[in-house]
């Protein structure tokens, strides 16, 4: 049984459930992505483990007309922007089904029906042709914003202070989110900037900026849904800054043994799934069940995926030599 | 007609391909203010000076590229795109086959580059070698002025990301434009003179260089064909091929370093497709694998000369079996 | 009857007689260096017309140990430093007795004896290397401080974040002097950034920084000698931005058509030439005989320069092929 | 003596180098934190984590190797040297000359390159010809773990920049160091295996690819020898040109993209220079023009087959005048 192929934009209601399902699918599917890479010797995986609730509460922020660009560790803005789990995994795993048919593997996933355009895992990719986007949309007359996810190490690239400064001055309506996660592959943040905070950059361009707890997807959405108001209503670019924290290593498999693991226990402490879990457990709009049943439902989901990425065929060998010009 | 200089036919080029097309948009340091016709027709919108930052020029034209735009940027000289190698290497010529065709990157990089000015070598570089090497990039090298407005249209009508050179020493050069302009296509060389007995080929400044070997050649009794490349990716190998299957020799000429040069690959190319028919090896005339210097008669000295050209032909006849 | 060729560090005292001298010198060589331009077809140059009290109050605030990087605009600084006009000269015109044996002609003159390293026409080359420069000061025990000259445009670039931020983690000693002289080539500051004032970008770094009056000799050494200072004591990279003009066009020959008169007409009242005699003459530090005397002075040695640049010989062909690797 | 990996002679070559000479200092993103026996022997002042900026890093290391330091630069992937080309190629490459001589550049830039680990065209592009073609830097490539040892020594005792491409299909291979270390120079090339019929020239992984060619050719009766280049750039023209001499047969092999690369410049030296003893066409084994897929198996198809080398010699051992 083959799971089915979503190619249609996820729109998020009032339902906080739903940023906790989808919270919860991306985590269940990094981990399975990371378990088959380890299984099979799949191409190398980044996964966002603990910052899934900055990709959902900006991407549940968005509308449909919306663009995203974003990075090596792509999976959670295109799962919470409804990207299908199978065909995700098939391009994880090098798959002719997968949303670029095998030749992007993880790095780079690009979904262009779903507006997730032009992925690129050079660190500060996405900041330089952010800035092209949005100038499409500013002359064509469209009105999408165009939500830029970066790192803070893609912060330390000159092509940050290019492309804010571009934006800031052509006013282009781009969201800048940095997913301040406090690592930057095996180099902790504190040796790469005196600052603590990435939007402290912003504000010299005349880019109006605000932070946020990354790890709470209702702050995080709500901060999202005011930048973009404010960009709409201005005209001008916008700095969201989440500070979260990268809770598995850099990529699979890292042992992390390089992280202090007081740090590590701190922000497991504060994982946003567990949060958002406690906070809805609370308020009564889950009850234990629930969530149990709801966890079940997303295995399958992803056990599902898993079987049709494994399904999926390699792409042909003639491949090598298409979609080279067009 | 009027005369017009390679860079008044460039800008010819330009207006006529934004009247055209009102996504073609053109971006760069001071465009807005060195071509104020085009600004005055296509508005503040269309030619947009730029902050000075070569790598957010170019990933802006890339990203538009994708979707939607048709984007020109001008990186006025070619050693200026070391900053803007990210975006056109590893956006523009890998994204849309890591995407797996999802995009298309239309836009053009304008570059100036070559002996003639006495600026050095962060000015003048001959780097056009480098994106030849490359995947997914087409590289335009004009000669003529007539060429300069045609495969520059080509180039801003073409769908993929083309970086193409203007040799300085070119720039001022006056020549006639065609009354009926011919409408040429990425890819195609052509033959400047007629001959027989080697086939020089090369591309920008250098087919003058060639152009004057041949007609000193002429004096001696050899007839050296001339094949001007215009396009250095995609190659137009059958023209080249043609020519040295009938001539049998040929020498390939240009500024760049010879090291791993656009006249490596042809030579190599050559050798493997026309072993038989070759009566001696393909030689190369190249700049030295040098910095180009500013002091002018360094510059002068950089630049392949007529004699070496012509020399190196005579190697070619004079000995049946060379080397 | 050719110029001394001069090899040493010039040492600034108290005189400001000094100041304004090595003021009119750079004058009077940045013009004959147009005109010969002009006249005889030498490789394009870059005048800094309108900047010298900033080359010069800077250089005389340094100590003799101090290195300098600077970029295409370099003839202040490097005479300032004491180069010799003669030389200076030669090399613009590509000749062999040029600082750099005519290879580089005006673009990119170091004088490694006078601590003036590493030119680069690149705009924002200069800011990438300081920062290794710096470095080898620092890890080498050496006291000087590296004083890197940039633009307003090189400030747009991407080199300019890295640099800054790498120098305020590592804190290299490194006094940044950017000379905002309101134009990049041939693009106004304004369209190019929406802040006035490019020590605005510094702070967020961690690094301190202080706006002068560029145009006014003994202010801007007052401040750099402050700016010094600071980063001996603090060890920390200082950024000192002169706010001056362009008096003349981007490169010679430019008819500057595209500047604004008014603007460019205001800024001619605040030539530092004329602001340093006047105020010399009102504190009769000179007066007018003196001064008359001392334009005299210096034209001949600008005359004397001419002569030695014009007879020193072309670099033999041969040159082409030196210098490419150690 | 226990066999190394590559990546192990990578660290002891540093580590030797770094003890031998307090000016050796090395930089990258995350040098500090992988290489934790270096910042333990050394600290933190001369192994230096950096902040996520390949240009500053490229850069730094140029200033500090003007002035006093030997830096060793960890770029990681070698398409990340596209956001240090500036400072490689207009600087590093090109002060010396600017200047008149008054610097050197000591200093060692470090990528990975090539298939193995499926991480795409972004993180995969064997872009060694481009700096074989730059003015002023030198190329290394080696294909052993005793040569990446010694090489990477000899390198950061070069005065002169230097490139340092490292195979990633390499990184985890494992082999011995000999006991008493050849003290091996930059520029010179080694055989790896004698012949007499053909000669494959090559550098890298694709060393291996030879080899193997060259035992299934022997079983049919053709003995083909095996120059691995080890250094691209000084290339050793003297031995490519005494073995191709010897054998009259010669296919230079490499992953990279065949157009303007390597093989081309080694295809038209050769031609130019061994042209009475040549007994065919230098023929080329190449990567595609295309990047590099994440795919494993396109990604291992992109590599050059034992069998295409094989056929290459074939075709030139089969028909006395080949083409
Ligand atoms: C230009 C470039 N340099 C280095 C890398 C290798 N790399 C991949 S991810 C990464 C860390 C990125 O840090 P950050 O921007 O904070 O994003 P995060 O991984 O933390 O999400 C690095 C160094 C790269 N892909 N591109
Ligand atoms: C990377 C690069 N881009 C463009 C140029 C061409 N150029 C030379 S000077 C200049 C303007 C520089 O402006 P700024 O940094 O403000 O210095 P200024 O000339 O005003 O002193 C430009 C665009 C260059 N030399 N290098
Ligand atoms: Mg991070
Ligand atoms: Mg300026």
């Amino acid at each position: 049984m083959l799971a089915e192929v979503n190619v249609t934009i996820r729109r998020f209601g009032a339902d906080p459930l739903e940023l906790l399902n989808t919270m919860m699918l991306i985590r269940m599917y990094e981990e399975r992505a990371a378990l088959l890479q380890r299984e099979s010797g799949a191409p190398g995986t980044c996964t966002a483990v603990g910052q899934e609730a900055t990709a959902v509460g900006v991407v549940a922020a968005l509308g449909v007309d919306d663009l995203i660009l974003t990075n090596h560790r792509s999976a959670g803005h295109l799962l919470a922007r409804g990207a299908s789990p199978s065909r995700l995994l098939a391009e994880a795993l090098g798959r002719r089904d997968g949303y670029c048919g095998g030749k992007s593997g993880s790095l780079h996933v690009s979904a262009r029906d779903l507006g997730v355009v032009l992925t690129s895992t050079i660190v500060g990719g996405e900041l330089a042709l952010a800035t092209g986007v949005a100038l499409s949309q500013q002359m064509l007359g469209r009105t999408g914003v165009v939500a830029c996810f970066f790192g803070d190490g893609a912060a330390c690239e000159g092509r940050f202070h290019e492309s804010l400064n571009l934006a800031a001055v052509w006013r282009l309506p781009i969201l800048y989110v940095c997913e301040n996660n406090e690592w930057q592959a095996f180099v902790h943040r504190r040796e790469t900037m005196l600052t603590d905070s990435v939007a402290a950059w912003a504000q010299p361009y005349g880019i109006d900026s605000a932070t946020v707890d990354g790890n709470d997807v209702e702050a995080v959405r709500a901060a999202a849904t005011e930048a973009l108001a404010s960009i709409r209503k201005n005209g001008r670019p916008f700095l969201l800054e989440a500070q979260t924290y990268r809770l598995r290593g850099h990529f699979e498999p890292d042992d992390q043994g390089y992280v202090d693991q007081q740090e590590l226990a701190s922000w497991r402490l504060r994982d946003p799934l567990s949060k958002m879990q406690a906070r809805l457990l609370d308020q009564g709009i889950i009850d234990q069940a629930g969530l149990d049943a709801l966890s079940v439902e997303i295995a399958q989901c992803i056990d599902a995926a898993a079987v049709f990425a494994i399904a999926s065929p390699y792409p042909a060998v003639a491949e090598l030599h298409t979609d080279i010009f067009a | 007609m009027k005369p017009v200089t390679v860079l008044e036919a460039i800008d010819q080029a330009l207006a006529e391909e934004m009247a055209h097309d009102p996504r073609v948009i053109l971006m760069g340091e001071g465009v807005a203010t060195k071509r104020k016709a085009l600004l005055a027709e296509f508005g503040a919108d269309r030619v947009r000076n730029t902050p000075l930052a070569e790598g957010i020029i170019a990933g802006t034209a890339v990203g538009a590229a994708a979707t939607g735009l048709r984007p020109v940027i001008d990186l006025l000289f070619a050693p200026f795109l070391c900053y803007a190698m990210d975006e056109l290497v590893n956006s523009a010529g890998k994204l849309r086959y890591l995407s797996g065709g999802q995009f298309a990157f239309p836009l053009v990089a304008i570059a100036m580059t070559g002996a003639g000015w006495g600026v050095g070598a962060q000015h003048n570089h001959n780097i056009e070698a480098w994106f030849v090497h490359t995947p997914g990039l087409k590289v335009v090298m004009p000669s003529s002025v007539a060429d300069f407005k045609s495969l520059l249209k080509a180039a801003i009508r073409d769908d993929n990301p083309v970086l193409f050179f203007v040799d300085i020493g070119l720039a001022h050069t006056e020549g006639e434009l065609p009354a009926q302009e011919a409408a040429v296509r990425l890819g195609e060389a052509v033959v400047r003179r007629i001959g027989e007995d080697a086939t020089l080929i090369s591309y920008a400044k250098t087919v003058g260089v060639c152009e004057r070997a041949a007609a000193v050649l002429a004096e001696e009794g050899v007839s050296a064909e001339v094949l001007d490349l215009r396009t250095l990716k995609p190659l137009d190998e059958a023209a080249v091929l043609a020519s040295v299957r009938r001539t049998g020799r040929a020498v390939v000429v240009h500024e760049a370093s010879r090291n791993c040069g656009v006249g490596a690959e042809i030579a190599a190319m050559l050798t493997e497709q026309t072993w038989a028919t070759l009566k001696g090896p393909v030689l190369r005339v190249g700049g030295p694998d040098a910095p180009a210097p500013a002091s002018y008669p360094l510059e002068q000295a950089y630049v392949p000369q007529v004699e070496d050209v012509v020399s190196s032909v005579r190697r070619l006849t004079r000995s049946a079996a060379a080397a």
